[in-house]
């Protein structure tokens, strides 16, 4: 059973790094960053079951609270370069290509 | 209470934080009252560590953290690092900010909210504690890099790192689920003594969540195949937070990454060959990069990844009887000294708005400004590593270090690195002395940052005769 | 799994599922008579079915067969048709599923198995709510978003940012709650509540928890974006807000998901803080044991009830003043009839449980039925509530309103946390 | 999970997808007619007096967002904390009181701020 | 205080240079407590030479911890060997300070760091204090030459300092890898000398540990492939650089050699001395046909320099005691030569404002002082007999034939063409008839006939009674002979030895 529940986490995970790397915009970038950590709390939460200890619980809880700290802060950032450029496109931001 | 001694750095980093968040909001002080107030709490949390006399390993109030905690001297010392980089960089922004725009009363708080995670992260003994501790300096630092609401640019450079941050913080996590699905633990005890009991490379979850785990941690410190976006961060962040990521950050993920490492010496071995080879690209590709730079704070960012490039090869050489955690830490503090020293200097030296941060800016500075050259130059042959100063004495380790791990190769080619460094450096020596001025520098009133200086070009010389405390 | 499992399964769906549906038609009823009966007037009392008007009910008959034989406009504006559609759905659905776990009577020993009486025999209990109730803030979202429309947008926005303001204070009541519970398990809790305290006040949230049931209620009545707290909709500011450019069944799925929302908190207020399905003093041991006398009570209860509210039928359901061949006097009468027809088998049934069925399952049915009649009724009230609140209390401004769940609730539910755990922690 | 809350879990929620289908009703029974106007934003009759509907709305609402994402996060540290309360006793008391403070901090920082002053 | 001699002789101008440089002084009181530090150290020299007594290893040994996890330790000491060269790095400065008054502070500043950096690595006897000692030496020069330079000096700076730093931090590599042999031979960590030297180290890392060393010395000296920074530099760099380049710098390369590389690496020495005393060969024949060619007076002094250089590590690598006497001769010997004249040539520089030979013409009739000065100094560069040059050169030359035949005519060969390239640009710029840019030259002052007597002299003392410098040189030189014979005695009998045995044939 473990390995299901770790295939489909890998496999979430997976599909999260292809949305950040394909992707180009911003929202989108960041959603699949959530999807990547969703996987891994999906992961956390059958290794748990699996060893029957709380940390992966824990881990989850903890994960949760750190993304929607990163996606405030993502969202701030997101608005304030809306408001700058008018487009959430990643290829726009070429101030510091260098 | 000798726990509370061990902890209370942390918890005087934490709550001089909270203090100036309601300072901040009740708007008590103005800026020059809060800077002060910032480098005061530096300064106290730093005397603080001083004071602790931590020898062997010591699990802080076990009960309440469950040994998610450990200190000993190798934290202290990291410790001491970070508090003294947090001090001089809040000695900078003081004087930045006389010229700069973008001030906002919460600078400090963020800036001990990052010291306060980077305290936590040296002295993690766990993986859950990692991720919060590595998140709580993340966010910080992000907020840092990006708070002038009014500059695309620092948007800009807070998205890329924000976004590569994230996902590197993702790569971290997924490593420590495998890790766990492997050990069935997370802390750092049990998985050694897991490792120990049925072998590393045996084990593929925790082969492969650990290797995830060393990319986030790559990540952060900028090595090879992660390093792009070190040098538009840099360069888009204000001048005293470049400073604090270029040195804090890099001095905490080291830490914990030796830390990590040194869980069990089968899972340093199964990565020696990774880290052997990652390091020799990090430093050329560093120096390459380096090279063809004209600006200062991004010759300096991409310099930074040749550091990181050392500080590898002290990684690959740990575990070997003498040099381990020493010579990891004794390079940070030198590198910490000579960058922070830089940014000090330029802090009251790029004028308004960070106007002058090209070479050319700095022509004929000796001639203008003589003893902020001279300290420059100081700096600048610190981090090019010739005697005496603190920079060579570090190399001198970390090649030492190699040479006995048996990693000649490493040694050789880091030396190399190190010549091909010379011509970034020397050319801003060069221009400081060999060219006529052309700008007078003119300093704010008022400002610390040219008493800093000097005071870390001694500083510069005092470490080098300091010898490796571990 | 047998087949009683299998028709537990139904059933508990059936009531799931069905009682909320219902109760929508009730609640809009008692909400228009209601309004009328603060506001001294009449309400709908016209429409009928060969004269018979059920108080009224027949109104909304009415009104759901007009919003069906209506025209479904979808406005040519509107880009994303998809969330269009999807964001009507989502508020009832949501609405709907948060009831799914609200236990109505106590655990029902029968055939040897025991079955929670929840439509989902889940343990996750209020979690499974907040989780359902987050999701329902999308619903909103989508459908001010999608609309186009800058009330829409507006009321959208408002409605979101509001509902997320309260669902904090919400959930740190909830906390507090749980500290005292110990448990996430709504049946759990329920039957927590049959205990006494000090031996004659019976152990309801309310009495535990008298501060943290005002911050849950204030914040469940800006959760379901009633009066006082219908900024979101606000008809003369923003015209309807995020429902503006619905119509037909797609407005229905809202009014009713409306409905059913404030139907489901009510349900969890009586759940969490008013004893839940708990009779006073008569937990589900001492029902269980004292089966026979209570059906005697209630027999003798009956006909009483029965003639009360013959009385009340006979009184509201006449003429102001007197005229030949009122329609109202045959269907008085008619009611009245059908009312002692129910009281009467209601007796036999009784009656034939005394002499045949008593003791064993039938005893555990009859309590689970009087159970589920509590809880309704508690649930019936509190939904009165909903409507005496609404027809009361005029309408916050918005700063208000996020003055009152920032600097009021908030800090209130962090104190009363700190207070019921220090509680907790020194008495046990 | 046992069957039986898999099996009712599985109906009740396909009953609740399926209830909203009603909407279908309208399409068989509902009238259809065109008209111009049916097409354009409803603007009680004015149009394009006051803005549209891209237009921007009060920064506060994101903000308000954003606050809500960290409470409400950290309200879900307390629910497990809040059910194991009795067996971690006054040490868990201890550190949740921490914790609440630091809460109270923060929102003393953000409506000192001005965060919530909706003008 | 006379205890820590050596500390004092390299702190004094060091903590007086540095603070020259960073505290505002003027530029007079720079020079006079430059000069003054100078003739303090000059006697503290004097008194070193007069009570070394040559006998045992080390004297004036002075050896505190430094780093006692590394077992790095402040060690200094002075032995035969290095007392010449110290002697060199010690006599030759008060000249500057006296014949160029008109310098900025830094000027002084830096000499005064420089000297007491050179002092300093001759004297080291720990491989890490001679390597920070080695490298603070450069630093100074480096800003000398780009502050004080010609027209292209940063071309110059540059390139001589990447050449060094290079060179260095190769040379640092070696040193580490020394500590670990040690460290893994004894299972301590030392870098001091007299325990290095006691190691046998073989296998590739050893050699290339060797390479290290070699490469960062022959950058210094300059060998002739690393050499192409030297013309540059020197021609590039004040006066009074060139001079410590030249007179100093360049023979604590050789010395480095002698000091370390020899003792530690006996084997892979023996092993590829051929090849480097070729090396010394063909840099003295190149560097001495390219000094025919030049134009410019500063520059052919240049080759000429490395020319000599060039045989100077030929000496080394002959690996006989003539040839290793003469070379530690023909060091002080060549430095106060080549001092005198890069010197001389400073002043002919500051007074006609040009440095092509062609300009020149007839001083000897407008400056006969300087023009017989200028002809001693020459003629010892070039080993006239009865000059300091003389004698070392003569020793070298022995011993180069003694080593190799081939070698040694070639050697010999070369120093005709230096004599050659000196006597025509000393008839080229004294004689001949006199030209319009030197119309108003005059001769030597007071002060500088004074400052430059008693070089010429020593020069001429040198050379006739050479006899106590070599009782000071011999012993040490024994020492390092007999024990590198034994290693090269063993090697003969064994395999990789073919190159030595076809020289010695």
């Amino acid at each position: 059973m473990i390995e299901h529940y770790l295939s489909l986490s890998v496999l979430l995970f997976c599909l999260g790094v292809l949305g950040v790397i394909s992707r180009r915009n911003v929202f989108v970038v960041f959603m699949s960053i959530e999807l990547m950590l969703n996987a891994a709390n999906l992961g956390f939460v059958a290794v748990a079951r699996l060893h029957q200890s709380m940390d992966g619980h824990v881990l989850a809880l903890m994960v949760m609270a750190v993304a929607a700290a990163e996606a405030a802060l993502a969202l701030a950032v997101v608005i304030l370069l809306h408001k700058h450029k008018g487009n959430l496109d990643t290829n726009i931001f070429s101030l510091l290509k260098g | 209470m000798f726990d509370v001694m061990v902890i209370l750095p942390l918890a005087a980093t934490g709550a001089g934080a909270i203090l100036i968040m309601l300072v901040a909001a009740f708007e008590t002080f103005r800026r020059e009252g809060i800077s002060i107030l910032g480098m005061g709490l530096f300064a106290f949390a730093f005397f603080i560590q001083l004071t602790v006399d931590n020898s062997g390993d010591i699990y802080p109030f076990a009960e309440v953290f469950n040994g998610m905690l450990v200190a000993n001297t190798f934290t202290k010392v990291a410790g001491l690092i970070i508090l003294a980089c947090g001090f001089f960089s809040a000695l900078a922004a003081q004087t930045y900010f006389t010229q700069n725009k973008g001030f906002v009363l919460e600078f400090y708080c963020m800036l001990l909210f990052a010291a306060f995670g980077m305290l936590l992260l040296t002295m993690v003994a766990e993986l859950i504690t990692l991720f919060i501790a590595l998140e709580i300096m993340s966010l910080a630092v992000y907020t840092l890099v990006g708070y002038d609401r009014h500059s695309v640019v620092r948007a800009e450079a807070v998205l890329k790192y924000l976004m590569l941050g994230a996902f590197a913080g993702a790569f971290y996590v997924m490593g420590a689920v495998l890790v766990y699905a492997g050990t069935g633990s997370t802390s750092f005890a049990a998985i050694g003594a897991v490792v120990a009991d049925s072998g590393y490379l045996s084990n593929p979850a925790l082969v492969g969540g650990s290797f995830l785990i060393l990319f986030a941690f790559l990540f952060k410190a900028a090595a090879f195949p992660f390093h792009a976006w070190v040098i538009d961060v840099y360069d888009g962040a204000p001048l005293p937070v470049t400073a604090f990521m270029a040195t804090a950050v890099k001095t905490s993920i080291f830490a914990v990454l030796a830390n990590f490492l040194l869980i069990n010496p089968e899972v340093h071995q199964g990565w020696v060959t990774f880290l052997f080879y990652l390091s020799i690209l990090t430093m050329f590709a560093g120096n390459l990069i380096a090279i063809g730079q004209q600006n200062l704070k991004r010759m300096l960012a991409a310099s930074g990844i040749v550091h990181t490039g050392y500080l590898l090869i002290a990684l690959v050489a740990l575990g070997s009887e003498r040099f381990s955690g020493g010579a990891i830490l004794f390079y940070l503090a030198a590198y910490g000294v000579a960058t922070l020293g830089l940014f000090v200097a330029l802090s009251y030296l790029s004028g308004q708005d960070e106007r002058r941060v090209s070479f050319d800016d700095f022509r004929g500075l000796a001639k203008v400004r003589p003893y902020s050259a001279a300290c420059i130059a100081i700096f600048l042959l610190s981090m090019a590593g010739i005697p005496p100063t603190a920079g060579f004495m570090g190399k001198f380790y970390i090649i030492a270090g190699a040479f006995q791990a048996g990693h000649a190769v490493l040694a050789v080619l880091g030396i190399v690195s190190s010549i091909l460094s010379l011509w970034y450096y020397l050319r801003l020596i060069i221009v400081m002395y060999f060219r006529e001025p052309e700008q007078r520098f003119e300093v704010a009133e008022l400002t610390l940052a040219p008493l800093g200086t000097i005071v870390l070009a001694v500083c510069v010389f005092a470490i080098s005769f300091y010898p490796v405390v571990l | 799994m047998s087949a009683l499992d299998i028709i537990m399964i139904l059933l508990r769906i059936a009531f799931g599922v069905l009682v909320p549906l219902s109760f929508v038609a009730v609640l809009v009823w008692m909400e228009r008579r209601g309004a009328a009966y603060f506001q001294d007037r009449s309400g709908p009392n016209r429409c009928n079915i060969m004269g018979f008007r059920a108080g009224g009910l027949v109104q909304n008959l009415a009104d759901a067969i007009k919003l069906v034989f209506k025209e479904d406009v979808v406005p040519g504006h509107i880009r994303h048709k998809f969330y269009f559609i999807l964001a009507p759905m989502l508020v009832f659905i949501t609405a709907l599923l948060c009831f799914a776990v609200i236990p109505f009577a106590d655990v029902l020993l029968v055939g040897g198995s025991s079955y929670i009486m929840q439509a989902i025999p889940t343990d996750i209990g209020i979690l499974w709510f907040l989780a359902i109730v987050g999701f329902g803030v999308y619903g909103i979202i989508l459908a001010g978003w999608s609309s186009h429309n800058k009330y829409g947008v507006l009321g959208g926005l408002r409605a979101a940012a509001q509902v997320i303001s309260y669902e904090i204070p919400m959930g740190l009541a909830l906390v507090s709650l749980l500290a005292v519970y110990g448990t996430v398990n709504l049946t759990e809790m329920a039957q927590y509540q049959g205990q006494l305290l000090f031996g004659f006040i019976p152990m309801w949230g309310v009495v535990l928890q008298p501060l943290g049931v005002i911050i849950f209620i204030v914040a469940a009545f800006a959760e379901t974006n009633r009066t006082p707290f219908d900024l979101a909709e606000g008809e003369s500011e923003i015209v309807a807000g995020f429902h503006v450019e619905y119509s037909s069944m797609k407005f229905a799925l809202f009014f009713m998901g409306e409905y059913v929302a404030m139907f489901v908190s009510s349900a969890l207020i009586v759940t969490l803080y008013f004893g839940s399905y708990q009779i006073p003093w008569l937990a589900t041991d001492t029902l269980l044991a004292y089966a026979r006398p209570v059906t005697v009570l209630l027999m003798i209860g009956l006909p009483v009830i029965g003639y009360f509210f013959g009385q009340w039928i006979k009184k509201n359901n006449s003429s102001h003043y007197r005229r030949e061949h009122d329609p109202r006097i045959r269907e008085t009468k008619v009611y009245i009839a059908l009312l002692w027809s129910l009281v009467v088998l209601l007796e036999v049934i009784c009656l034939g449980y005394l002499l045949f069925a008593a003791g064993g399952g039938a005893d555990r049915i009859l309590v689970a039925l009087l159970q589920i009649g509590t809880f309704l009724l508690k649930t019936f009230l509190m939904c009165f509530v909903y409507v005496w609140v609404r027809w009361t209390l005029p309408r916050f401004r918005y700063d208000q309103l996020q003055k009152i769940g920032w600097e009021k609730l908030l800090p209130l539910s962090l104190l009363n946390i700190f207070i019921t755990s220090a509680v907790i922690v020194a008495f046990g | 999970m046992s069957t039986e809350v898999i099996l009712s879990g599985a109906i009740f929620i396909a009953l609740a997808l399926g209830i909203p289908m009603v909407m279908v009703l309208t399409v068989i029974f509902g009238p259809r007619s065109g008209g111009a106007a049916k097409n354009d934003p409803y603007e009680s009759g004015i149009k394009h007096m006051v803005g549209m509907a891209d237009q921007k709305f009060s920064v506060k609402f994101y903000l308000l967002a954003i606050l809500f994402l960290i409470f409400d996060i950290e309200a879900v540290f307390m629910y497990p904390w809040a059910v194991s309360l009795r067996e971690l006793g006054f040490l868990g008391f201890a550190e949740m009181t921490v914790f609440i403070l630091l809460l109270l901090t923060g929102l003393i920082y953000i409506l000192k701020k001005g965060v919530l002053n909706w003008r | 205080m006379l205890d820590n001699l050596l500390s004092l002789m390299i702190f004094l101008p060091i903590v007086l240079g540095a603070g020259i440089l960073l505290l505002p002084v003027g530029r007079e009181a720079a020079r006079a407590l430059g000069l003054a530090a100078s003739v303090l150290v000059v006697l503290f020299g004097l008194k070193i030479f007069l009570t070394f007594n040559g006998s045992s290893g080390l004297e004036f040994v002075e050896r505190s911890p430094l780093i006692e996890s590394l077992g790095i330790s402040y060690h200094l000491g002075v032995d035969g060997i290095s007392l010449l060269v110290l002697m060199a790095a010690a006599l030759l400065f008060p000249m500057v300070y006296l014949l160029f008054r008109t310098r900025e502070k830094g000027y002084y500043g830096n000499l005064l760091i420089v000297q007491g950096a050179m002092i300093g690595a001759v004297c080291a006897a720990d491989l890490v204090l001679f390597y920070m000692f080695w490298e603070v030496m450069l630093l100074p020069v480096f800003f000398m030459i780009g502050l004080y330079g010609g027209p292209n000096r940063l071309k110059a700076t540059v390139k001589i300092t990447i050449y060094t730093i290079a060179g260095s931090l190769l040379m640092l590599a070696a040193i580490i890898y020394l500590g670990m042999a040690h460290h893994q031979a004894t299972g301590q960590w030392s870098f001091a000398m007299d325990a290095l030297s006691g190691l046998s180290l073989a296998g590739p890392a050893a050699t290339l540990a060797f390479v290290g060393f070699m490469v960062a010395f022959a950058i210094k000296i300059p060998l002739f492939p690393f050499h192409t920074w030297l013309p540059d530099a020197y021609t590039e760099a004040p006066t009074a650089t060139t001079f410590v380049l030249s007179a100093i710098m360049a023979k604590i390369g050789v010395y480095g050699v002698i000091r370390f590389v020899v003792p530690v690496f006996d084997e892979s020495f023996a092993r590829y001395a051929l090849i480097l005393a070729c090396s010394g060969v063909v840099g003295m024949m190149y560097c001495g046909i390219a000094a025919l060619v030049q134009k410019d007076f500063k520059r052919m002094l240049a080759f000429s320099s490395a020319s000599h250089m060039g045989i100077i590590a030929l000496g080394i690598f002959c690996m006989n005691v003539q040839a290793l006497t003469g070379t530690l001769y023909q060091i002080v010997a060549h430095a106060t030569s080549t001092g005198v004249i890069f010197l001389l040539l400073g002043l002919i520089e500051e007074r006609s404002a040009t440095r092509t030979i062609d300009d020149f013409g007839g001083l000897a009739s407008r400056a006969p002082i300087l023009a017989v000065f200028f002809a001693v100094a020459m003629l010892a560069s070039v080993g006239l007999p009865g000059t300091s040059g003389f004698i070392g050169e003569f020793l070298i030359i022995l011993g180069a034939i003694k080593f190799n035949a081939v070698i040694g005519i070639l050697a010999a060969t070369t120093l005709v063409i230096g004599v050659c390239y000196m006597l025509w640009l000393f008839q080229r710029v004294f004689f001949e008839k006199p030209a319009e840019k030197t119309a108003t030259f005059h001769d030597l002052t007071a002060i500088e006939v004074l400052t430059i007597l008693p070089v010429i002299v020593l020069i001429i003392v040198m050379g006739i009674y050479p006899q106590p410098f070599l009782d000071k040189i011999n012993p040490a030189a024994d020492r390092q002979i007999a024990a590198l014979a034994q290693v090269v005695a063993v090697a003969d009998s064994g395999d990789g030895a073919e190159l030595n045995n076809q020289g010695k044939n």
